[in-house]
């Protein structure tokens, strides 16, 4: 298989070296406070990535699952979201939670472990991480089905990898999404990997002309050139609003990181791979050009660069601050209405505790 | 009271909670103008609309997939599975999703989704148009797990599943489709005063020396086992809830009879009488006289439609462990 | 979505009107004998079919799939096939069974629910009937793969139905065909319906389209022509045999019975429909055309249709004088080496059975 | 005798297996270079070829329907799922298949496949990665499940799981796979004469008071409370196959002790411990000197992490409850 970024064939509109390419079907034109901001975005995410991958390593974390390359893909895509849509996640999509307003510490409670969720979906949304792969694609087809119901103009972005197009699920979603013609993006972050499976595991055919097979569009976006990302969402966002139906969008980039902090990619790919993919960095991309055109000067970058730093500390301090779940929190919200052996369970339980305490009930 | 088929009271059930709540949507392979292959949406799509009665994909994981982000939009799917055997390729966002939905958000996200099942044998059909799968589903948790035992039964818990905040599987004896029985339809399955409680056991028939429980299809061959049975005087309970199981409902009885029996057609290993059994025997440890005994479906895959008769526990099956219970 | 026959895409060799007709890409040579055999082939096949359903009426089958219409499809394609490929049906393939050389009556025994197979898979280089939609497509993948490993030449024929592409088996069947490079012939009879749900209801591009975006060649063929089938099958088996890959085949067809027996047809369509279909008839078509060519001739069809009246027979008796099977064989072959446990309900079952027998131990 | 910990030991069986029958391959997910993300395929892709060991899509059903067409052709396909809650989009492909295909061909199919599935809690994993999903398998007729309790099980009872004819469902208790013991690596597994019947269940610590069943990673956690048990001899039945159950070597050790204990990380609702209760009690009702008591997680989806301690079985918990057996 070609590279796709190399072959050319991805839209870019940014190039590695920060030129603003033009693109004959694609174009977007920012201003520059809005500019400022998605890079502001992506050094905040790298700045919470980085201080979550130390908190792993000094036990504060159980899990990191490194955003590390994919900020562009993230921010630019979920950027293009208005307040009544609906994201869904996997667990590697940080710059998409945070730009669904979703707090640092809030998507860290799951890895610390006190939460498998974090946040309410519904005020948000943004679903909770999903961990199955391939899981939430169906729930953003179904929930794309629900807007049509509804009448509304908006719709859904469903993030995975390329990994995640092997599994059923996610073949299903495109069926689904065909079938209803629904208000879906089907975004997909080719990040190169699949823990150890290099993308050339993957099925013969460049993930994006996957979409024609079930009628409907499919996209090439060099996934770290973030104007790019944000363009051809924006494009297939408003397609699926104005009753165009799904759209896959295929973001060509680079997992920079280890799959997560259990892995060592050493085992399976070399150093020199990601030397290649440190010049396609999207941040330091788009660093340049705003600098180039004038858009934002030194000051401003040291002042992100402090903004980051206050993050890291708000992150650090408050990972380690989080409250310790109650451990009979567990039976709670089992179900909507709770029953009897579970709540007998649940007294069980606080009994049995309790009679360690010197002077507990027994 | 009208006499109707346990096809029309899950069909009227169906539509009355349509009517009741715009949110409820059907969603299932050839639920529309087929009506479902066994004709429980029979006209609901010509009455409320393809909006509200979806013919799905060919696609088990997709359908229940679907209905989570449905539920998440604020709807209640209620979806079709065509038969038991087929419900396999959704146990994944069955048991990941739609079960846990509601405890990894903390309470924030609910999954109102009913999961309507054909369930069980005794139709003559081909290969896995006749499991009885319910145990998978009863041992996961955020699950609740319903089956009707009559049609009266039928009109109401499906209302009442519907109406539930929790996911439910609800499992339909697809051999009692035909079978009829009173259906008041004047009750209002909203009137928590009027309408008995869907996770409570109910006793069928009282009885004196023998507790047999029984759900779903076995509820008939029970209470015929009853009637036929002259030694010894049967309680039989309608477990109705598979989970949570109403422990509290067999308990009473057995502490009276001393004796319980459980029937039902899955695979006796690690099913749901063995959970009873576990459950009763440690409540009632000093009051039972024997044993639990379970009359179950042998542990094997379901027989080719020929041989099912054999499998299928039946009213002599059911007197056979009365006896045995009684000789101890 | 358009009528991929009347659109002109389908591959065909023979006219509906059973003239033969030039296709620049596929042709296929056959001698007299094998055309005339192949007529024979689907003859005898359609009268399984009617006897099988008259037999169902009469309470001797729980239920029968029809094959009616999809004859050449099925004959076409398994005709393809050397004694050492193996085919993978599902529930309706009867015209497969029969060219593998299993006996109607092997293939009956199962809507008679006297078993739930019937013939042994390994030495007929068939699968037993698969009911649950999309399995079997895995199967094929799985056993090419085992072909490759064998370094064989041997290759793979997996059937499904339209419905069945809906299914995550069916796609994860294509990932691994792609990523392994199996030889696998995947042969999709498009019969228009999967039970109530037209093909419109799929999803939104014609079926052979979606092989593409899995990275391997798609074809349409129309069906109902027996030498177009077998031209297009033998190419796509020829590729997998020779490191070619897999190969889907959308044999664009109709199911001109019910679903099953237990379906009725007409609460979802119109019978204008059907009439259409009859004028495909790929039995008819056949047959003009060896009329035409003088390949056979009047007696030769009298002598198939006596053949095919005392085949009638042969299955109306021998379905009817099926030995019925031992209660305690359900117990027979739930392992390999069966266990204590299933041996005491074995027991159990024949102590307490033979207790209703007078005389019979208790 | 060589120490070594239940990873090594999986991965020196296997290595074993595939020496031994070149029809044994390795099939699943980062399990070729990677080594699988416990390691327990090390080094086995590089011995023995990208033929023998492969990687596979990241596709559940895929890779257990493509192992039931590798069984077909021949081959003894030794699958890894990479976590217990990433085999649920396999079940359909186990349970309509790979369990039923020797009997659906009445014995001319076998279905010599291993599911290997690295299972339970304890290692501050997060969601889907600590859970027990054993009753799942075990409540599915055609299906055998294995899970070793220790290093020299391991070893030999992977090598036996691969030369079974039968489907077998092997749990590994992905906490213990760090725990070291000593393996006999001389032990040819295929010698019935010196190798134990995985199918039976082992005393592994005798005593008088109190039988406690176990399984996996409470094997350990059983011979710990064990161990610390002042007031009660416990004794220790590692069941080691959990379908089918060995209630014999149960009942031998229930008619001397007249007490049980059953402890399980999996929820107790329809689980393996139900399953044991009620076996045990109908063959042992006279001996049973108290009900049978099952120590399990509780019937919640597992918890986070921060929480598992408490949702785990621990050794006091399983103290707890042989007092409270011992007081009736
Ligand atoms: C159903 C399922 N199978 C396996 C896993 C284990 N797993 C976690 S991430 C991963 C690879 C995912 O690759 P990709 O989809 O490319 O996403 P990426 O991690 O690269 O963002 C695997 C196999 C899982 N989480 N879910
Ligand atoms: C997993 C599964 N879901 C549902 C069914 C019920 N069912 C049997 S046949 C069928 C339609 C199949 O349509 P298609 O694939 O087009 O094949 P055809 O019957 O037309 O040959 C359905 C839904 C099934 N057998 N398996
Ligand atoms: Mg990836
Ligand atoms: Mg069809």
């Amino acid at each position: 298989m070609s590279d796709g970024i190399r072959a050319g064939a991805a839209i870019q509109l940014l190039s590695p070296e920060g030129e603003r390419v033009s693109n004959t079907h694609y174009d977007i034109s920012l201003g520059d406070a809005e500019l400022r901001d998605l890079y502001r975005d992506m050094v905040l995410v790298r700045r919470i990535d980085t201080e979550a991958t130390a908190l792993q390593r000094q036990g504060e974390l159980g899990l990191w699952a490194s955003s590390l390359g994919q900020e562009a893909a993230q921010v630019g895509s979920a950027r293009c979201l208005r307040p009544g849509d609906f994201a869904f996640p996997t667990y590697r999509e940080h710059g998409v939670t945070w730009s669904r307003g979703i707090k640092p510490l809030e998507f860290l409670a799951m890895f610390r472990g006190v939460t498998n969720g974090g946040w309410d979906p519904i005020e948000r949304g943004c679903a909770i991480y999903t961990i199955v792969i391939g899981n939430q694609a169906l729930h953003g087809a179904g929930y794309a089905m629900g807007i049509q119901l509804d009448d509304s103009d908006d719709a859904v972005i469903a993030y995975f990898g390329d990994g995640a197009t092997d599994e059923g699920d996610v073949n299903e979603a495109f069926v689904f999404g065909s079938v209803f013609n629904a208000p879906v993006v089907f975004f997909c972050q080719n990040n190169q990997w699949a823990i150890s499976q290099p993308r050339e595991r993957r099925s013969r055919a460049p993930i994006h002309e996957r979409a024609a097979g079930f009628g409907f569009p499919g996209v090439l976006v060099d996934g770290n050139d973030i104007l790019a990302v944000m363009a051809v969402t924006r494009e297939a966002l408003d397609r699926a609003r104005t009753g165009g139906g799904p759209t896959l969008v295929e973001a060509y980039t680079y997992r920079m990181a280890a799959h997560t902090t259990s892995d060592d990619p050493t085992r399976y790919r070399r150093a020199e791979e990601l030397e290649i993919w440190r010049l396609r960095d999207p941040i330091e991309r788009l660093k340049v050009f705003l600098a180039r055109q004038g858009i934002a000067d030194r000051h401003y970058f040291d002042q992100i660069e402090q903004e980051a730093d206050e993050l890291a500390v708000h992150v650090r301090d408050g990972v380690r601050s989080m409250p310790e779940p109650e451990a009979t929190s567990m039976f709670d919200h089992v179900y909507a209405e709770s029953h009897t052996l579970l709540e007998e369970q649940r007294r069980h339980l606080h009994e049995y505790e309790a009679s360690f305490v010197p002077g507990g009930s027994a | 009271m009208t006499a109707m088929t346990m096809a029309k009271a899950l069909n009227t059930g169906l539509r009355r909670a349509m009517e009741q709540d715009s949110k409820v949507i059907l969603f299932g392979e050839d639920i529309g103008r087929l009506g479902g292959v066994f004709r429980i949406t029979d006209g609901l799509q010509k009455d409320f609309g393809e909006h509200r009665v979806m013919d799905a994909p060919l696609a088990e994981s997709g359908i229940v997939g679907a209905a989570v982000g449905l539920a998440m939009r604020g709807y209640r799917p209620v979806v079709e599975i065509q038969f038991d055997g087929f419900v396999y390729p959704a146990f994944d966002q069955i048991v990941s999703q739609v079960a846990k939905m509601h405890r990894r958000t903390e309470g924030t996200v609910r999954m109102p989704i009913v999961i309507r099942i054909p369930y069980g044998g005794g139709i003559g059909a081909v290969e896995h148009h006749s499991e009885s799968p319910e145990a998978y589903f009863a041992h996961t948790a955020g699950l609740r797990v319903l089956t009707p035992g009559d049609p009266q039964a039928a009109f109401v818990t499906i209302q009442q599943a519907i109406a539930c905040d929790d996911p439910v599987v609800y499992f339909e004896p697809k051999r009692r489709y035909w079978d009829k029985g009173d259906v008041d339809e004047g009750l209002d399955a909203r009137d928590r005063q009027r309408v008995p409680d869907p996770w409570q056991a109910r006793v069928v028939k009282a009885g004196d020396d023998v507790t047999v429980a029984c759900y779903g299809p076995m509820v008939r061959t029970c209470l015929e086992a009853a009637r036929a049975s002259s030694d010894a005087s049967l309680e039989v309970i309608d477990l109705q809830s598979l989970s949570p199981l109403d422990i509290e409902t067999l308990v009473a009885s057995v502490e009276r009879t001393g004796r319980l029996v459980v029937v039902h057609e899955a695979s006796a290993n690690v099913g749901i009488g063995a959970e009873i059994a576990a459950r009763v025997t440690e409540r009632c440890f000093y009051s039972l006289e024997a044993p639990v005994l379970r009359v179950t479906g042998f542990d094997i895959p379901y027989p080719a439609s020929r041989l099912e008769e054999h499998f299928l526990p039946d009213l002599d099956r059911v007197l056979d462990a009365v006896d045995r219970a009684m000789a101890y």
